[in-house]
This record gives structure tokens, C-alpha cells and sequence, in this order.
């Protein structure tokens, strides 16, 4: 296993460390409940906007604590989601009296923890929380059956528009609609060339051939929908939008496109997967208003990539171009 | 009927403990098959968690049994944290007080574990989880009759068969489901580690 | 050879095609020059700063093109320095009346071909052009009998700092004379624990062993100067940063510092560098003013980091603040 | 005495333009080793462009060589770009008018070329670069005598000894000297194709 890391044990928290360090005029780390918090947390009359998942999807979550954008990350062990008692910590540090607002990526991990959050704040503690499931991916059958759609690059997306909506003042139960507002109009597919490694298991979450590739791959090395042959960026492009755009009509409206790598993924070659995916919508009749090309949700140093398109309105473009000022994501401030 | 006491269900969770540390490479392979590789490290950093816990500062059975289901939800995180932690927090629960203990209070104590995991995951048998290898250890449990040490055996059976007919299953529940008909023929981790919980219970409680 | 590309052939001109796509309010793209120059080229009164190199290590030098930071970038194919032609032409796209900088990373065949485009502009029109060439590395001897050393990470802190000088007004001179001193003060040595693929080559520059990196790599896949058994994250900061240390006293000055990503190591891997970087920092009294951390110069999709470091005073700390506003690298703005 | 004109010119361009292409991944294999595995796709990508100019469009050979020289500083890049490009515009700018050649007229004109690389690389012999295959060549063939073939026999023969003497040295110019002693045990990329050049010149100019 090849990593630039010291044990497997303290991965997280080393790196959180290296986090605050960095960006230490944004953010500040509560280590005793592992929660990455907005420096001026908590702010008085907004809500606290908290997010949380296992990490190694950096920037996500962590890095995109701060103005405009998360009060409070909670970031799990390596793609584990975090603990109860990580959440209860962030509302409590994040409550300035206006309520919590939990985005929850769908994984039965994340839900379950989230929950239990919810269920022990509102038994211990008066803040009022409630939560909104980001379920995006079109890889993955929707089912009142199975553990439905799992929650990837849309959080991002998510993350920044809800954010922005706090930071305007907008109220808890706005923010609410406008959560699940974002989760009905945005969808995403990915796609991996390489696996990537669990530092704890030390090697590989799947093994594929030297011309193979993952078509509908989650964000922690699961193994996708379908094992392909390797194929053009311009092919690769089209695997990933045309089932989104199957999946919801994009016309008639300006979209929000995110393009972005799994951790592993040149931007080199990010670009030219813009390039393609630009043309594809084109040729739909779809117009990009607006993009992130990089790696915005990553599986370490999973070699991928993933696309999101949300469709807008001029509510979400506003949000979208309101100042941001995150260790991931900044623009405007 | 045997009797119920801390010290008895310190010999459990340390016995669990000891299983998940040595299985813990296996089951993480079992979850990097179908799931994100980390079942093992997962359960072995909660269950190295609860077998640091000081046996002698609880007050009894029940008190020790809830406080081993919150270290679980506190540091297993995933899935199997909440799942694990419900299932000791419900046992602690149902359990009568410490003393002698018979057959059906200890059916009773799992059952209501059970429905716990139930509750809080909303998978059943045959969903491809841990529901799969606990469910038929309850019922061989109560169905075995007053010897507590041989309702411990059938239920371990019960539970190692019901873990491995997860294997042909497609994945209903949890992280394998995003696999669909590609997770078939890769047996479950966390019904994988439930077994274990029931074999040790075999070895300790009977 | 794993690529999200459509040919090799076409791998430069498809990314430069996502690149204006995705930023089109920063730069245009000059393609019959190939050329990346900012969007509102020439500015008049200002000089023109320009850099260019082999593509491969975006965002730089394109992702560098914009208000605050350069004017033009010319990008080679993958890994070969970019033709004098190319230079030509972003010279006369870029000046502005007030001359034009060349930022020349020092390799042979970049150095020798931003020279002939001096030359042959010097003839050809009346542009007065200026060169500096950034030479940082010190994994690299320096000598007069040799090609001397490489120039890598510093470069996005000169183009930074030299942009905003050019920015606020600062004439040819002026900048050349700060780009000098920057290059002075400036020390970088990079690592890597896997190799990167050159599209055209279809296979790994190196081979290196599951067990072994390479310390002292250069930005194109260049062996590095020692091969080494892996090491914790906290040894191989050690192997950065002592050697810089050893190069130039960095006592007393703030220090600008770069911890940067080869392309394949994810985020969560250089926070912890950055921990145990600013840790040996701490130990030798020397104090950090400004970062950045994430992939800024990278050698396609190699695993590895380098550490660059900037002696700082207040007018480099005050330039390194002021608002830049590209597609790589945005704050202020 | 041999007759020099566009046509003869073009033989020679033809011929080393196919050698480079036939041998682009050996040229690159080699700089993988101690450069940046592109010296044959870079001279390739040159070479094809010289290839495709139209012979009968050049007045003469010099003016024609000029060309050759121009497209290959404008489409080659890295370090082989201008020096192969210099080197074809002085060995253009040296040469006598179209019409018979002596040897030593050819020998003018390529030491003129290996001047051109010298002045912009500033290499020394030893050095392990091209200069080492280029400078040898030069020498034979001023030693050759009059016979302008066995001259360009001369040249290429002490051409590949040149190459092949590079394989110890440790490189003190270009990327490979990054590799310090590390460089030594590998063949020079650029010297290598010198050699290339030079055969395509004993083929087609003799
Ligand atoms: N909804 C559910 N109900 C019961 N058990 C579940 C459910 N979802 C997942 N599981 C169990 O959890 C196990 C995975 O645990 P673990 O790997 O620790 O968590 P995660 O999937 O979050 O990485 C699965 O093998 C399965 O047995
Ligand atoms: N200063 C120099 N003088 C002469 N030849 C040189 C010099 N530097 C490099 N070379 C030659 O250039 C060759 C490499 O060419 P190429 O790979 O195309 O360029 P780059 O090193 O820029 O990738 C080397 O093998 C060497 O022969
Ligand atoms: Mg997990
Ligand atoms: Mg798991
Ligand atoms: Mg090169
Ligand atoms: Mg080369």
C-alpha cells in the first residue's frame, strides 16, 4: 500500500491536524468530538448547516466548512460514517438558536447514525434538527425495496446552495424545502479506472483488469453497476449523461454541471471529460450555466471520475454565485 | 438455567471481542467483495472499545449491556455501529435481573435485540444481513427447549446456516444492494460477525 | 494505460477545449497558436506575463491565466516544452505597450525555446521582452557544468506574486528584479510513490517496486536522484523539508509554503504532509505565513507530493494577499 | 562530387523521417530510461511535418533545408526541437549553391549544423548528448577524403560508435543529468537518433 501517511490508525486525525493548520483563519477542529467547525460557530440567529460522512472523499466534507457554506463537518473514520455523538457535538456547537439542519448522504451508515443523533438531541437537548437525504445517483436502482439511491456529487451542489440560503437568513424550514428542492432536480453517475485502498484493509477494494473499467462505481471503492471495457473519454462521457438525463428531464432549464475526479484523475483529463460533456448536452438542448471541473468528492486515490447536473432556476443560481469562502470551494470573498 | 451476572457477560463480550479482533481481516475482505472494506476494522475498534470497559464498576448485567451497545454507537460508526449498539442496548434492556436466569428470558433478551436491528435497518430475512444470521439463532433459541447450554448450540447452528445461505442471495439492504444480481454469490460480512456474536455466547452463557 | 483521453494525439487540444469551456469568463483559447490567454488580453499600460511549458501539470501553467496572475500561457504537448512559435504569438497578444516577462522553468528545451522566441521577436517586432528563469529544485546539483536545477514548485508562487506585481502596475524592471528575488528565496524537492504515463508513451515512465519511491522526482517523470524503501508521511517530510532547509537559512523571515499534490495523491494525504511539514518547521524556528496545499504542479496522475518554500517579507506576503482570480487559483476576487 | 538539389534533399528528409518513425518507441523507450519518454513521439510529430512539405514549392536546397529547420523548432518543442532546428538551418545557410558538391563542401555545412547545436546547447563532447554522436560523424568525414559516399560511410560508422560511447558516460547536459550517476549504463536518446540522421544521409546523400 502506498501512502503518504503515518499509522493507519491516525489517518483522520493527522490529517484533520494538517486541515486546521492550513486553514486555520477558516476553521477550527473540536478533536475530542472529531468535528471540523466553522471558526465563528456558532453564528447567532442562523441555522447551522451539518454535514458528515466517512472520510476520504475530501474536500468534501471538511473542506467545505465555512462562510456560506457547512457550520460543522463530522468526518468518520475512512468511508465509515461518523458516530452519534460527532453530530450531537456539532449541533450543539453550531446551534445559534434559529435550528440544525442535518444533509445526510443516503447510506444505510449515514442515515442510521443520523438518526440516532436526531433522536438523542431531541431527547437531551432543545435545538430543533431536522435532516435532508441527498440520493442522486442513477447507478443505482430506486426501490422502496433496497437501501435506494446513494448520495454523491449532488452533496456538494447541495452543500453549497443550502449554505448560501443560511447565510442569507433563510429559515429552517425554508431551508428544508430548498434542500429537497436541489435533491429532486440533481442527479449523477461515476465511473472508476483503478480501485482505490482502505488504509485500514491495506489493499485494493476490487481488482480490475488492465483494460477494464467500473461504470456506475459509488464513492467508496463499492464496486459499480457493470464492469466495461476501457473506452474514450468521448464514450465514457456518454455512460454517465445519458442515464442521467434519462432519469429527469433537463430541457428548458439553465444546469448546474459539475464535472469531477475521484481523487486520482488528472485535470488534464478532467477537462477533456468536460469538453465531452459539454458537446452531449449540447446536442440535448441543454445548456451549462454553470460548473466545478476538479475533485470536489473523491474516493482517495481512486482513478474516475463522476458527473452531476442540477437543474436551476434563478433562486439557485443566485445561491450559487453568493461568496463562499471554504478550504474547498471559495469564490466572492 | 444459569445465572446471570457481570461477570459471566464480561466472559461474552471479551470472548466477541477476541473473535472480531482475529476475524477482522476476513471480514473486511468479505465487505471488500460486496461493500467498502471496512466490517472488520469497523466492529474490531467498537468491540476493543467495550472490552477496555472495567467490568466491576457496573452495578449489574443490564447497566454493563447498555453501556457496551452506546461505546459501540459511539465508535463503530457505519452501518454495523448503530445496528450492534441497538442490538446490546435492547438485550441490556430485556433482560431480566441479575441472578439465575432460564432458557426463554434469554430467547426473550435476543429476541428483543432483534427486533431492535429490525426496527432501526428494516431489512428482513433474506434481505442478504445480519438480519439473516440472527433471525434463525432466535428461533432455534426458544425452540430448543429449557437447557440453556443446548439452546446456545442450536442457536449458533441456526445462526452459521443462516449465514451461509447468504451467499446465493442478491443484496436488498445495506452497501451490497448497490451491487444488485453482483452480489450474489458472496457471503454477507455482517451476518458473518453475528455468528460469531452467537458462538461466542455458546461458549460463555451456556 | 489507463486515461480518461479520447486519442493521444488530441489529448492537449481536447483539455484546452474544457478548459475555455469551463472558464470562459477568465480566458480564451488561441488554438491556431495554442495559446491560453486571459480573457480580457492585452491590458493596456501593463506588462504582459507569460509562462508555458509541457502540458501535464495542470492547472499549471493554463489554470494560472487571469486577473492577477498571467496574462498568457503556452502549453506543449505532455511533458515537452512548448514551441517558440507559441511564445510569438502570446507575446503579441499580451503586450500592452509596457513590454512582456517570460517565466521560464529551467529545463533545456524550455529555456532554449523561450530563448529563440526572444530572439526572434527582438527581430521581428519591437516588443521588448524580458526572461527569468525559476530554478528551485534542490534534489537537482547546481552547477555551471551541468544543466543546473529544475524548476517545479515555485513556479505557481512566482506567478502569483510576479502577477500581482504586473497587476498593481509595477513596470518591466520592477518585475524582473522581483521575480529574481523570489527565485533566490525559493526552495522546493518533490517525491513520488508511483509513476505517471505519458499518453503518447502508453506505459509507465518508471518502474518502481511495491516497497519503494522515489525521492527527488521531477515533475516529468523524471527519475528521481535516490530510490528508497516507503516511509511514513512524517519520514518523507523529513526528506523534504531538511534538504531545503540545508540549501538557505529560512530563519527570521515568515516562510510562504507549498505542500503539493503529484496529481494522484488525494487531499486527505497532503493535510497530513502538511501537519508534519509545518511540525519540522515549528522545530527549526521557522514560521509559516501563508500556504497552500493541494495539487497545483503535477506530473499527470503520479502519487507523490513536493514542498516548496518561500522566504517571505512583508511586500511578497502583501502581493502573495492580493486578489487573484483564475481558474486555479482564486481569492480576493 | 555529387549533385545537390531540392530532390536529393528531400530523399534524405524522406528516408530519416521514416527511420524516426519506425523507431519512435525505441527513441522514447530510451529517454523513459533517464528522461521523459518522449524524445521519439517529439521527433516523430517534427519529422512528419517536414515530411509532408512540398519538395518542387522550394527554389533551392538551401531555402528548402531553412524550412525543414523552421518546422521543426515550431513543431517539435523540449530540447531536441531547437537544436535539430538549428541545426537543419545552418547546415541550409552553409551549403553551397544547388549543383555539383565536393566533400568538403558537405563537411562545411554539417560542421556549420553541429556549431548551430553547440552554440545553442552549449554541450561538450562526453556530455551525453547528441553532440556525441554529431561531433564524431563531422570529424570522419573531414577525414574521409573526396569520395563524398565513403565519407557518409565514415560518418555513420563513427556516428554509432559516438552513440554507443554515450551508454557509460554520466550525463552533465539535457534531463538525464538530473539522474546524476544514475544516468550512466543507458544510451543517449538524442545521440541515438543523430546516428539515425546520419545513415539516412550515407543512404540517400552518397
Ligand atoms: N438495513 C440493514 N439492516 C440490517 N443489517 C444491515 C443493514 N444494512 C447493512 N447491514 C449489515 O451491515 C453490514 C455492513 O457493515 P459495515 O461494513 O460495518 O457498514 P458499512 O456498510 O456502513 O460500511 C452488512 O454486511 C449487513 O449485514
Ligand atoms: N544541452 C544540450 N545539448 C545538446 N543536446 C542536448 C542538450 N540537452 C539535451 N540534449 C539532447 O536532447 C535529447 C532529449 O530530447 P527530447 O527528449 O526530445 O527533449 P526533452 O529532454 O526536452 O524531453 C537528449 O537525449 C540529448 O541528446
Ligand atoms: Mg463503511
Ligand atoms: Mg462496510
Ligand atoms: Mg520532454
Ligand atoms: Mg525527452
Amino acid at each position: 500500500m502506498k501512502k503518504l501517511i503515518n499509522d493507519v490508525e491516525n489517518v483522520v486525525l493527522d490529517s484533520l491536524h494538517g486541515l486546521e493548520l492550513a486553514h486555520g483563519d477558516l476553521v477550527r477542529v473540536d478533536y475530542e468530538n472529531r468535528v471540523v467547525l466553522r471558526k465563528d460557530a456558532p453564528k447567532q440567529g442562523k441555522v447551522g448547516l451539518v454535514s458528515g460522512g466517512g472520510s476520504g472523499h475530501e474536500p468534501m466534507h471538511g473542506g467545505f466548512v465555512g462562510m456560506g457554506m457547512l457550520d460543522a463537518a463530522c468526518p468518520g473514520e475512512v468511508f465509515t460514517s461518523p458516530v452519534p455523538d460527532q453530530m450531537m457535538a456539532a449541533d450543539e456547537a453550531v446551534n445559534g438558536g434559529a435550528g440544525v439542519l442535518h444533509i445526510v448522504k443516503n447510506y444505510t451508515g449515514d442515515v442510521m447514525n443520523f438518526d440516532m443523533a436526531a433522536e438523542m438531541a431531541a431527547a437531551e437537548s432543545g435545538v430543533r434538527v431536522e435532516s435532508v437525504v441527498v440520493d442522486d445517483d442513477v447507478a443505482v436502482q430506486d426501490s422502496l425495496y433496497t437501501a435506494g439511491r446513494r448520495g454523491v456529487g449532488l452533496t456538494v451542489l447541495m452543500e453549497k446552495i443550502v449554505g448560501a440560503g443560511a447565510e442569507a437568513g433563510r429559515d429552517l424550514d425554508t431551508l428544508v424545502a430548498l434542500a429537497k428542492k436541489v435533491n429532486g432536480q440533481g442527479r449523477s453517475m461515476g465511473m472508476a479506472l483503478t480501485s482505490c485502498t482502505v488504509p485500514a484493509a491495506g489493499k485494493p477494494t476490487f481488482d480490475l483488469g488492465e483494460d477494464e473499467m467500473e461504470v456506475g462505481i459509488g464513492i467508496h471503492g463499492e464496486p459499480g453497476r457493470e464492469r466495461r471495457k476501457l473506452a474514450s473519454a468521448r464514450e465514457v462521457a456518454e455512460m454517465l449523461v445519458e442515464p442521467i438525463l434519462g432519469d429527469l428531464d433537463y430541457t428548458g432549464s439553465p444546469v448546474i454541471a459539475m464535472v469531477n475526479g475521484m481523487g486520482g484523475t488528472p485535470l488534464l483529463e478532467l477537462f477533456i471529460m468536460y469538453n465531452e460533456v459539454y458537446r452531449i448536452l449540447e446536442k440535448h438542448g441543454v445548456t451549462i450555466a454553470r460548473n466545478l471541473v476538479g475533485n470536489y468528492i473523491t474516493s482517495l486515490e481512486m482513478a474516475g471520475t463522476s458527473v452531476t447536473l442540477l437543474k436551476a432556476d434563478d433562486d439557485l443560481l443566485k445561491l450559487w454565485d453568493a461568496p463562499v469562502l471554504t478550504p474547498g470551494l471559495r469564490w466572492g470573498a | 438455567m444459569t445465572d446471570l451476572n457481570p461477570e459471566v457477560i464480561h466472559t461474552w463480550l471479551a470472548d466477541f471481542a477476541s473473535q472480531v479482533h482475529d476475524n477482522a481481516a476476513w471480514l473486511t475482505d468479505l465487505d471488500r467483495a460486496i461493500g467498502d472494506a471496512d466490517h472488520g476494522s469497523n466492529l474490531d475498534r467498537g468491540m476493543r472499545a467495550v472490552a477496555a470497559l472495567d467490568a466491576s464498576t457496573f452495578s449489574d448485567s443490564a447497566a454493563y449491556l447498555k453501556k457496551a451497545g452506546m461505546t459501540l454507537v459511539s465508535t463503530v460508526g457505519g452501518a454495523s455501529g448503530p445496528l450492534y449498539g441497538t442490538f446490546f442496548l435492547r438485550v441490556g434492556a430485556a433482560l431480566p435481573a441479575d441472578g439465575p436466569i432460564t432458557a426463554s428470558q434469554w430467547a426473550d433478551a435476543f429476541e428483543a435485540g432483534l427486533t431492535g436491528i429490525v426496527q432501526r435497518g428494516r431489512a428482513e430475512v433474506g434481505d442478504k444481513t445480519m438480519v439473516d444470521a440472527l433471525t434463525p439463532a432466535v428461533t432455534a433459541f426458544r425452540g430448543a427447549g429449557d437447557n440453556v447450554a443446548a439452546a446456545w448450540q442450536a442457536a449458533a447452528s441456526a445462526s452459521a446456516e443462516g449465514r451461509d445461505a447468504t451467499v446465493p442471495l442478491v443484496a436488498r439492504k445495506g452497501r451490497a444492494s448497490y451491487l444488485g444480481e453482483r452480489s450474489a454469490g458472496h457471503q454477507d460480512p455482517g451476518a458473518s460477525s453475528v455468528t460469531l456474536l452467537i458462538e461466542s455466547a455458546a461458549r460463555t452463557l451456556g
